[in-house]
């Protein structure tokens, strides 16, 4: 049945794409025309740190969402808190307008918002298939008591085997289905993990810097694959350092600081906003490097770091 | 300057099927430990060796693994056997050793009860452990609170017997209960000594003079277990030359082995189904689990009620067949045997824990007889001043823990194990 | 957390220190078996005989008081007064209970019955000779001990135990926390450090500190033989830690059995130091060899912390126990930190058998049977951290021996120790001073 | 048991029994009367091995040497009960089932007993003690009649020899300190009644675990409840446990310090757990068993030249004359035919103290009583002594053991 | 020294010019486990003060070369060469002593120890260094010097990778071997990580790096190298394969290409 809901949506949902975020103002914390996640006073502090500091946050259904921003800026942290694998020191937030608040980790996964992890985490000693098989919701064979019975799981099993065979011929990991998770490369866990976590078939799917370490060529092709998702009326909700990535598939940005979402844009209109080029992007990060002056490049990674520096020192 | 990178051919993932060596293994096995004595014995590990290489070479092609191993494990077995028997006929007249009593000293303890208990302990085991990862090193506690379950209820409370069945097999659940809540959000390690703890403080507090009256103090409880005897269809002992069970025993093992036969089964469909799985991911990476929407917490309740049952049952047993319950029969190195037991056999293996148990049985029992009987007598095997009789009682112990190191350090995946996933973490 | 401890604790030994003080004149005397000075002549068959001293007195007979003995049917079989030397002998025809009373009236001036005691005793006669009763006289002088001074006698062994178990558990810890072995062997390293010293002592008849000092040597010794001989080849064929932890197992199951092989199953003591008696330093008093005790672990405990911190050694082992690739990558001789910590952990482990057999004695169990307290207190202050490892032993081995005064049974006082163990990790899951990890 | 009722010349009843006459170490009653010994060579006890296995071996001896039983030579297989601890009994008990033992002599300690006697009914196969000493054996379950039985007397005799013992120093304050498990619960509970009935008071009883690492707090405990006496009631710990008390200030020369039968060994230099010169001058204890005289001493150790203790030697060749002796009166080796004579033949009739002499009355088609070396041997109903003597020891300064006296009496 | 292998032209061309490379690997065979290739016959060199580059999809066996080179793989056939000298399955830490430093791809920090600690390591057998090189990194990454005392374990992705840079740095080798250096770090870091071990390569240090950020990869470095099923796909200079529309269709995409 889940298989069945993923081909048949590809067809439908051509419509969602018109979301238009046009109208949204690009200022933090813009309020969006349908949010999925509306976040308020979020912040965590480890020690004397302030790693998320978030006053107001909404991701709008239906688009992908960048979030980016410097190392250490609190984008993992602060998946970490909407997902529950972490407890804020205040705030709220909620999914589809229910309360998230002290909610575990694992019914938060089950209300549709399904996250992966940076530092990637396989399960070693499962072959692929089986890392695969578990992301899959709603199986009967889960339960202790249906368990035993075979009859009662076989054919949700089989129809879950051919969905995740299917993943995993689109991420290239096909080859490797009966292997353990554990002879993974670097590049090929973080394909896992996403894959994974898409058999979950979520709603909203929070990606933390997916891309890293994944090889160019198949990057590109697995960025259709996020549109699609996206197409199919899913929310995207990503961390990632590529602006390649970030310009080409999302719809939205938001940039973090410090703990604090600074701006909020469109890819183009971001991109361009000074601050944002001064503190995150470099001014010729889409210069060739043989061509560009060290000089002035190491002059601005400096700049950046001394705004980085300054700002922790008011915070 | 350029080759081109060669495709990968990925072969038919439908076209795997059982190694037709495998199956002749393992019928070999089967026969030699049965029909001809012997004789096919060492055909079936020379097939089970050949079967598993070929396996190993394509996987992709091959299944089987399992029942390769059987066939070679039974195969080595009954060559072992073969050895043996051969041996006999002149060894004994050579030594002043009876090496068919010790031998069928060895059968006797690997068939007999003492080896039930330890497979249900260590199928417990191999749920906590060995499928979710979860350290227990308080199985001891749970065999002592099924055991205590019976003899509580029958001696102390004057329930009648089968109620008395049903409180053992309902203490474990509530230990489970009362211990699981607070500690299974526990690293493993921290885990293991938490176990360990709240095992030695049952045993100690079943021990205590203060509960004697509940307890029976360290004397522990006797006196319940006529109900179980009377059940006993059994008209005399078995005698099939190699084993022979008293009475008494011929029904514990009976009710034993059908016990562990029907826990592995039961087992056995567990583990392989999504249930299982889950068990076996939440080993891995717990959050990974969480990350994907199950209640990991649920799941390894439900693995430590279910193994801490089979541990209970383990205790039960051990009561029934032991006739008295006694909180020092609970200490820790129980739970350090039954450990040897699964992982001499291989840890989340379904036959992993019954392999282990009667392999441990057969060693302990056999090296205990040989070396007793080497060392008494007029005129022993072993002069005094190397080994007298009271080290003898030792030299098993040296000899099982040594044999257990070696079998660590050159088989870690124990008799059924696969060698690959031992090789999958380095630190 | 810990520092509220600290206060406590120290507030506590003031307000104990002058209640302790005032006592520590006062003991008391022995009372040396009384042999009766004038024998009275004892019949052949059963009989009930009683003896009246005058504890006021210098435990002087009383004599000329009246005692009655009645059987159990009723009948009266003799009453008569006591001899000189304060006893009736009263022969009994048949074996049974007779009931003897005391006539209170007959008593000499000045001397009275203990308060508290019948005038009417039960001889429960089933000994073909003498069956003996007794009725105390003048006031019992029984010098029980206050509390207080008891909670410092009881502190004062909980830290000595803790310190034993602070050394031992440091081996464990050190080890622990460099190649992620739990080492069920540990409990044999200590009964190795104690049966070399037994072995010195006794076997070479070296004196009790060389003999310890030795022994300490030899232990580390060992432990650098079995680094050698055992755990590196294994870490070398990449055998996984559960893997090593079994043959832990295996190893401890051998070597306690070796040494009863060759030492036996009774307890050995050393040639000195057995039996000291205490002498008092303000509230406390301890014997020598308890002082040296305490001396010798702190002073131990704190340069190997030293070491530990100011070397680059310390931070070598967290490294290697991180991530030994990448500790190999950085340079490190991997084997080499994991053999000195296996010297430096055995050593520690070997001393803490040492003050052990000092302190108690030989035994082919002594370091199995504290292997859990050890385990238990590495798991209370936080696995792998040094400070955890001693703190945690200093919380064990306190509550081993206080534990009692407040209710615990002494027969399970291990107990109150696991119980504490299992709170705090109900409390704090990674241990008093362990660390949460990051997640994501 | 109801060996009163059972005519010991009922040998037809062997027939049922149907010893199966090829198959070897089989069953019980298979022809050979086999002696399964389940004593302890290793554990807290082990110090008290030796001489038992010496008492059990001679016996065995004499026996063959007159002829063996029912014409064939008695077995003897060995087997190591350890102690309570080391949870090997029940183990071993299986295997020397399995070897085919009629009679199994053990165990020592009453914990190791207690784990192992229902096993052993069950097998129909006769427990036969020389040392258990707990009142556990004559009380519900094991008080009615059947396998159980023993030739040292219950801790009822010693615990009032005991008490009687204090009572007769002048101690009207005692503190007791015992190992917790079966013998040291009761010994110290039937002490401590003994005393409190006698009028003299108990300052406190103290426990430790068998386990225990420290006695620390035990010991302080004991020397802050200012008694004026204490009884140690232990087995091998006590090694550790004086020094401890010494430096608490209660040592033996401190405190007048009372051992009783599982601690009352040999200290001295030579010994295997020397304690200092002089610590327990003057100390005594008790152990059941009459005076077993420099004869049969003699010929213990002309079996094992290495014995320093002669404790519980004469009850286990006692064990093994008396049971040898009830199959020859049932003309059967089975346990249940053997257990069910064993009563008799040490109550009412014709006094005899050897096997040969026995065996030459009982084959006169007589009823006998046999007194053995361990004192008279008159088991009741419960299948322990009824009668029986204590032997009062005292230490001298370089830490032996002297017996001063001899105690009888009945319970 | 590569019987083994079959040899092609390419091969052999791309073999002459090894010359006499710093360090210089020939027809590497070996895997993490028995009987499984990883590596099937891959060559490399790299000549004194060269910045060799290697890409290639995921699962190619560029961590697993890189580790060959260092030791933590098992080399079953084939040699590794360093100045003439075989370092073949040589220990980590003597290899370190000879000058090569390794930065791995994945769990490259001490996650117990501090960040300042980490770095410590990084001059392990030279510790008097320590001052100097910790000014030298922590102005590379300033970040390292604010935060000393916290545990790497709970920095965050990109942060680590700092760390496991700058103890790279720490070891001033002579020939340094980095696995995806850039990954996780944000795009100015990135830049500054390339700018930076091009700024070391120019001092003579030679550097060996696997990098998915191929396009900056390929700009900086001297020659590269693209590695499929463990053995070599393509060489040439950066340029040239940067610029190779194969390599581009193949393992490069369009993406940012513009
Ligand atoms: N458990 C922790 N203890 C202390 N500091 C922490 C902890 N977790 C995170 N931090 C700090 O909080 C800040 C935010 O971390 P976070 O992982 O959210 O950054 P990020 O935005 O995901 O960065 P990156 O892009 O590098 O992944 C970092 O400076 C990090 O060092
Ligand atoms: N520890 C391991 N055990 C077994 N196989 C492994 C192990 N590590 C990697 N492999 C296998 O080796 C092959 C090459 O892995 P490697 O890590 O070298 O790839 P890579 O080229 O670095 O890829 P990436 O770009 O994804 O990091 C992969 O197929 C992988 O499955
Ligand atoms: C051998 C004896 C010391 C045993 C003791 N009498 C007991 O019953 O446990
Ligand atoms: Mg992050
Ligand atoms: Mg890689």
């Amino acid at each position: 049945m889940d298989a069945d809901a993923q081909s048949t949506s590809t067809s439908t949902t051509a419509t969602s794409r018109a979301v238009d975020l046009t109208a949204v103002p690009a200022i933090p914390g813009a309020p969006k025309p349908d949010a999925v996640i509306v976040g308020d006073k979020i912040t965590r502090k480890f020690g004397g740190l302030t790693a998320v500091d978030v006053d107001h946050i909404e991701i709008q259904r239906g688009v992908i969402t960048a979030l980016i921003g410097p190392n250490g800026a609190g984008k993992t942290t602060l998946f970490n808190l909407l997902t529950g694998f972490d407890v804020p020191d205040s705030g709220t937030w909620s999914l589809n307008g229910g309360s998230l608040q002290g909610v575990a980790s694992y019914k938060v996964a089950r209300r549709g918002m399904v996250r992966t992890f940076q530092l990637t985490k396989v399960l070693a000693k499962l072959t692929v298939l089986d890392n695969m098989l578990l992301g899959a919701t709603g199986q009967r064979g889960e339960k202790l008591l249906s368990a035993l019975f075979a009859f009662r799981w076989r054919g949700q099993e089989e129809e879950n085997a051919a969905r995740a065979h299917e993943l995993l011929t689109r991420f290239k990991l096909d080859a490797k289905r009966d292997d353990f998770a554990g002879s993974l490369s670097g590049g090929q866990r973080k394909l896992l993990e996403m894959a994974r976590a898409l058999m979950v078939d979520p709603e909203l799917i929070m990606l933390d810097e997916p891309m890293a370490g994944v090889n160019p060529a198949l990057k590109q092709s697995l960025l259709e694959h996020v549109k699609s998702l996206r197409d199919e009326g899913r929310t995207v909700l990503f961390v990632e350092h590529d602006m390649d990535m970030v310009r080409d598939i999302s719809d939205w940005v938001i940039v973090m600081a410090q703990g604090k979402i600074v701006a909020e844009g469109t890819p183009q209109a971001v991109m361009q906003d000074p601050a944002v080029i001064d503190a995150y992007l470099g001014a010729h990060h889409d210069t060739d490097l043989r061509e560009m002056d060290e000089a002035a490049l190491e002059a601005e990674a400096q700049a950046e770091l001394e705004a980085q520096a300054d700002g922790k020192a008011t915070p | 300057m350029t080759t081109t990178p060669q495709q990968r051919t990925a072969p038919a993932v439908q076209a795997a099927r059982p190694h037709p060596q495998a199956i002749t293994s393992l019928v070999l096995g089967v026969a030699g430990l049965t029909l001809t004595a012997g004789i096919t014995s060492p055909f079936a590990w020379w097939k089970g060796q050949q079967a598993l290489a070929a396996i190993k070479d394509a996987p992709d092609q091959y299944r089987g693994r399992a029942l390769a191993q059987i066939g070679r494990v039974l195969g080595i077995l009954g060559t072992v056997l073969l050895v043996v028997w051969l041996v006999l006929g002149f060894a004994t007249d050579v030594l002043p050793v009876d090496v068919g009593q010790v031998f069928k000293t060895a059968l006797n303890q690997a068939l007999g009860p003492n080896a039930i208990v330890y497979a249900l302990a260590a199928i417990g085991l191999n749920i906590h452990f060995g499928y979710t990862g979860l350290l227990n090193f308080g199985q001891a506690g749970f065999m002592a609170v099924g055991a205590y379950g019976l003899a509580v209820s029958v001696v102390i409370l004057e329930t009648p017997f089968w109620l008395g069945i049903v409180a053992a097999l309902v203490a474990p659940v509530v230990l489970a209960l009362v211990l699981g809540f607070p500690t299974l959000r526990l690293r493993a390690d921290y885990l293991a000594i938490a176990t360990i703890a709240t095992a030695e403080i049952l045993r100690l507090a079943f021990g205590s003079v203060e509960l004697k009256d509940a307890f029976g103090g360290s004397n522990g409880l006797t006196g319940y277990a006529s109900a179980y005897q009377d059940l006993n269809p059994y008209g005399g002992p078995l005698d099939l030359g190699f084993v022979e069970f008293s009475q008494r025993d011929l029904w514990s093992v009976t009710v034993g082995w059908t016990l562990v036969g029907l826990s592995l089964l039961l087992v056995w469909g567990l583990m392989r189904s999504p249930w299982g799985r889950v068990l076996r991911s939440i080993r891995e990476d717990e959050d990974a689990v969480r990350s994907l929407g199950k209640n990991v917490f649920a799941y390894k309740m439900q693995a430590l009620i279910l193994g801490g049952v089979f541990g209970g049952l383990a205790g039960l047993f051990l009561a029934l067949k032991q006739a008295s319950v006694v909180p020092a029969d609970y200490s820790t190195n129980i739970t350090f045997f039954a450990y040897t037991a699964l992982l001499i056999g291989g840890a989340a293996r379904v036959l992993g824990p019954l392999a282990g148990a009667v392999i441990f049985w057969f060693l302990i029992a056999g090296l205990g007889s040989f070396f007793g009987q080497a060392t008494s007598g007029p005129d022993p095997l072993m002069p005094t001043f190397i080994m007298d009789d009271t080290q003898a009682s030792l030299v098993r112990f040296i000899v099982t823990g040594l044999g257990l190191m070696l079998l660590m350090i050159f088989r870690p995946q124990g008799i059924f194990g696969d060698r690959r996933e031992i090789a999958i973490d380095g630190r | 957390m810990l520092q509220r401890l600290l206060t406590l604790l120290a507030l506590l030994m003031v307000l104990l220190f002058p209640v302790a003080a005032a006592h520590a004149g006062g003991e008391s005397e022995s009372p040396a078996p009384s042999p009766s000075s004038e024998p009275a002549p004892r019949p052949d068959g059963p009989y009930v005989t009683v003896r009246l001293v005058d504890k006021d007195n210098d435990d002087a007979p009383v004599a000329g008081v009246t005692l009655t003995v009645v059987s159990e049917a009723g009948e009266e079989i003799a009453s008569a007064p006591t001899d000189a030397d304060g006893r009736i002998i009263v022969p009994i025809p048949a074996l049974g209970v007779y009931t003897v009373t005391l006539d209170e009236a007959t008593l000499p001036d000045g001397i009275e019955l203990s308060s508290s005691v019948e005038s009417e005793i039960e001889v429960r006669a089933i000994l073909d000779g003498a069956n003996g009763g007794l009725f105390p006289i003048g006031t019992q002088e029984v010098t029980t001990v206050s509390f207080a001074e008891r909670f410092v006698t009881s502190l004062t062994s909980g830290i000595k135990f803790g310190l034993i178990v602070a050394l031992a558990a440091l081996g464990l810890s050190l080890i622990f926390g460099t190649t992620g072995l739990t080492n069920f062997a540990h409990g044999e390293l200590i009964t190795f450090g104690a049966i070399m010293t037994y072995v010195f002592n006794r076997g070479l008849g070296l004196p009790v500190i060389l003999a310890g000092a030795a022994a300490v040597l030899v232990s580390a010794l060992f432990g650098w033989v079995q680094e050698r001989g055992l755990w590196r080849p294994l870490r070398k064929r990449g055998t996984g830690l559960i893997a090593m932890m079994i043959v832990s197992i295996g190893f401890a199951l051998l070597l306690r059995n070796v040494y009863q092989y060759t030492i036996g199953s009774s307890r050995k003591s050393l040639s000195q130091y057995v039996s000291q008696a205490r002498t008092d330093y303000g509230p406390i008093s301890l014997a020598d060899k308890e002082l040296a005790i305490i001396v010798i672990a702190s002073v131990t405990i704190v340069i190997a912390c030293v070491l530990l911190l100011k070397t680059r050694l310390g931070k070598a082992m967290r490294a290697v126990s991180d991530n030994p690739a990448l500790s190999a990558s950085s340079g490190m001789r991997v084997d080499g930190v994991i053999a000195s910590v296996w010297i430096l952990g055995t050593a520690l482990t070997g001393l803490s058998g040492v003050l052990l057999a000092i302190n108690s004695q030989v035994n082919f169990l002594m370091g199995f049977k504290l292997l859990l307290l050890v385990f238990a207190a590495v798991t209370l202050g936080g696995l792998g951290t040094i400070w955890g490892a001693l703190f945690g032993s200093m919380v064990i081995g306190i509550m081993v021996e206080v534990g009692p005064l407040f209710g615990v049974p002494s027969s399970i006082k291990e107990v109150g120790a696991l119980v504490v163990l299992i709170l705090v990790l109900l409390i704090r899951p990674q241990g008093i001073l362990g660390r949460r990890e990051r997640i994501g | 048991g109801d060996g009163d009722t059972t005519e010991p010349s009922a040998g037809e009843s062997t027939d049922s029994s149907e010893p199966s006459e090829s198959s070897a170490p089989a069953e019980t009653g298979d022809g050979v009367l086999t002696f399964g010994s389940l004593l302890p060579e290793t554990g807290s006890l082990a110090f008290l091995g030796p001489p038992e296995f010496a008492g059990v071996d001679l016996a065995v001896q004499e026996i063959n040497e007159a002829g063996g039983v029912n014409g064939e030579d008695v077995v003897h297989v060995r087997g190591d009960s350890g102690d309570a601890d080391s949870g090997i009994a029940p183990a071993e008990t299986d295997e020397l089932l399995a070897a085919g033992s009629d009679v199994i002599v053990g165990a020592a300690s009453s914990g190791v007993s207690l784990t192992v006697i229902d096993a052993i009914q069950a097998a129909g196969v006769v427990m036969f003690s020389p040392a258990n000493t707990s009142t556990a054996f004559d009380e519900p379950p094991y008080d009615s009649p059947d396998l159980y039985f023993r030739t040292a007397p219950s801790d009822i005799l010693q615990g009032a020899v005991m008490a009687n013992l204090l009572i007769e120093d002048g101690r009207s304050n005692v503190a007791i300190l015992a190992r917790q498990d079966a013998y040291g619960e009761t010994l110290a509970e039937q002490v401590a009644m003994n005393l409190e009935n006698a009028g003299s008071s108990v300052a406190t009883t103290v426990f430790y675990g068998e386990n225990a690492q420290s006695f620390d707090s035990q010991v302080d405990e004991i020397a802050a409840a200012g008694g004026d006496s204490l009884v140690l009631i232990g087995f091998e710990e006590t090694a550790t446990i004086v020094p401890q008390l010494i430096t608490a200030g209660a040592g033996p020369q401190d405190i007048p310090t009372y051992f009783v039968d599982g601690n009352t060994a040999d200290y001295s230099e030579g010994g295997s757990t020397p304690l200092p010169a002089g610590v327990l001058e003057g100390t005594k204890g008790t152990i059941p068993g009459a005076d077993t005289g420099g004869e049969f001493q003699e010929r213990l150790l002309g079996l094992n030249p290495d014995l320093d203790s002669f404790a519980y030697a004469a009850e286990s060749y006692d064990t093994v004359i008396v049971s040898a002796l009830a199959a020859v009166a049932a003309g059967a080796d089975d346990g249940e035919s053997v257990g069910a004579a064993i009563v008799d033949v040490t109550i009412g009739g014709e006094k005899c103290t050897t096997f040969a002499d026995c065996v030459a009355l009982l084959d006169d088609g007589a009823d006998i009583d046999y007194d053995g070396v361990s004192g008279p041997i008159e088991l009741g109903e419960l299948g322990s002594p009824t009668a029986a003597s204590i032997g009062i020891y005292e230490y001298k300064a370089d830490n032996t053991i002297e017996a001063v006296d001899y105690i009888s009496g009945q319970i | 020294m590569s019987e083994s292998t079959t040899t092609t032209p390419e091969r052999e061309a791309h073999l002459a010019a090894a010359g006499d490379a710093v360090l210089r690997a020939d027809a590497l065979i070996g895997g993490y486990l028995p009987g499984v290739d990883i590596l099937n016959g891959a060559d490399l060199y790299c000549n004194k003060g060269e910045l060799v580059g290697i890409i290639g999809p995921n699962g190619a066996g560029k961590s697993t070369l890189l580790k060959a080179l260092f030791g933590l793989v098992k080399v079953r056939t084939g040699t590794v060469v360093l100045d003439g000298e075989d370092i073949t399955n040589m220990r980590a830490d003597e290899l370190v002593t000879k000058g090569i430093g390794f930065v791995p791809q994945s769990n490259n920090v001490f996650p117990s120890l501090t960040i300042e600690e980490n770095l410590e390591m990084g001059c392990y057998q030279t510790p008097q260094k320590f001052p100097e090189r910790f000014a030298f990194v922590t102005d590379i990454f300033p970040r390292l010097g604010e935060r000393r005392k916290q545990r790497a374990g709970s920095l965050s992705g990109g942060e680590r990778q700092m760390v496991a840079m700058g103890r790279a740095l720490m070891m001033a080798p002579s020939v340094l071997l980095l696995d995806e250096p850039s990954a996780g770090l944000s795009p100015v870091l990135q830049d500054e990580v390339f700018v930076q071990t091009r700024n070391i390569n120019r001092a003579g240090v030679s550097v060996i790096m696997v990098e998915q950020n191929a396009r900056r990869c390929l700009q900086i470095c001297d020659r590269g190298y693209v590695l499929d099923h463990g053995r070599n796909a393509y060489t040439g200079t950066g340029q040239s394969l940067g610029s190779d529309p194969k390599v581009i269709q193949l393992y490069l995409g369009t993406l940012g290409a513009s």
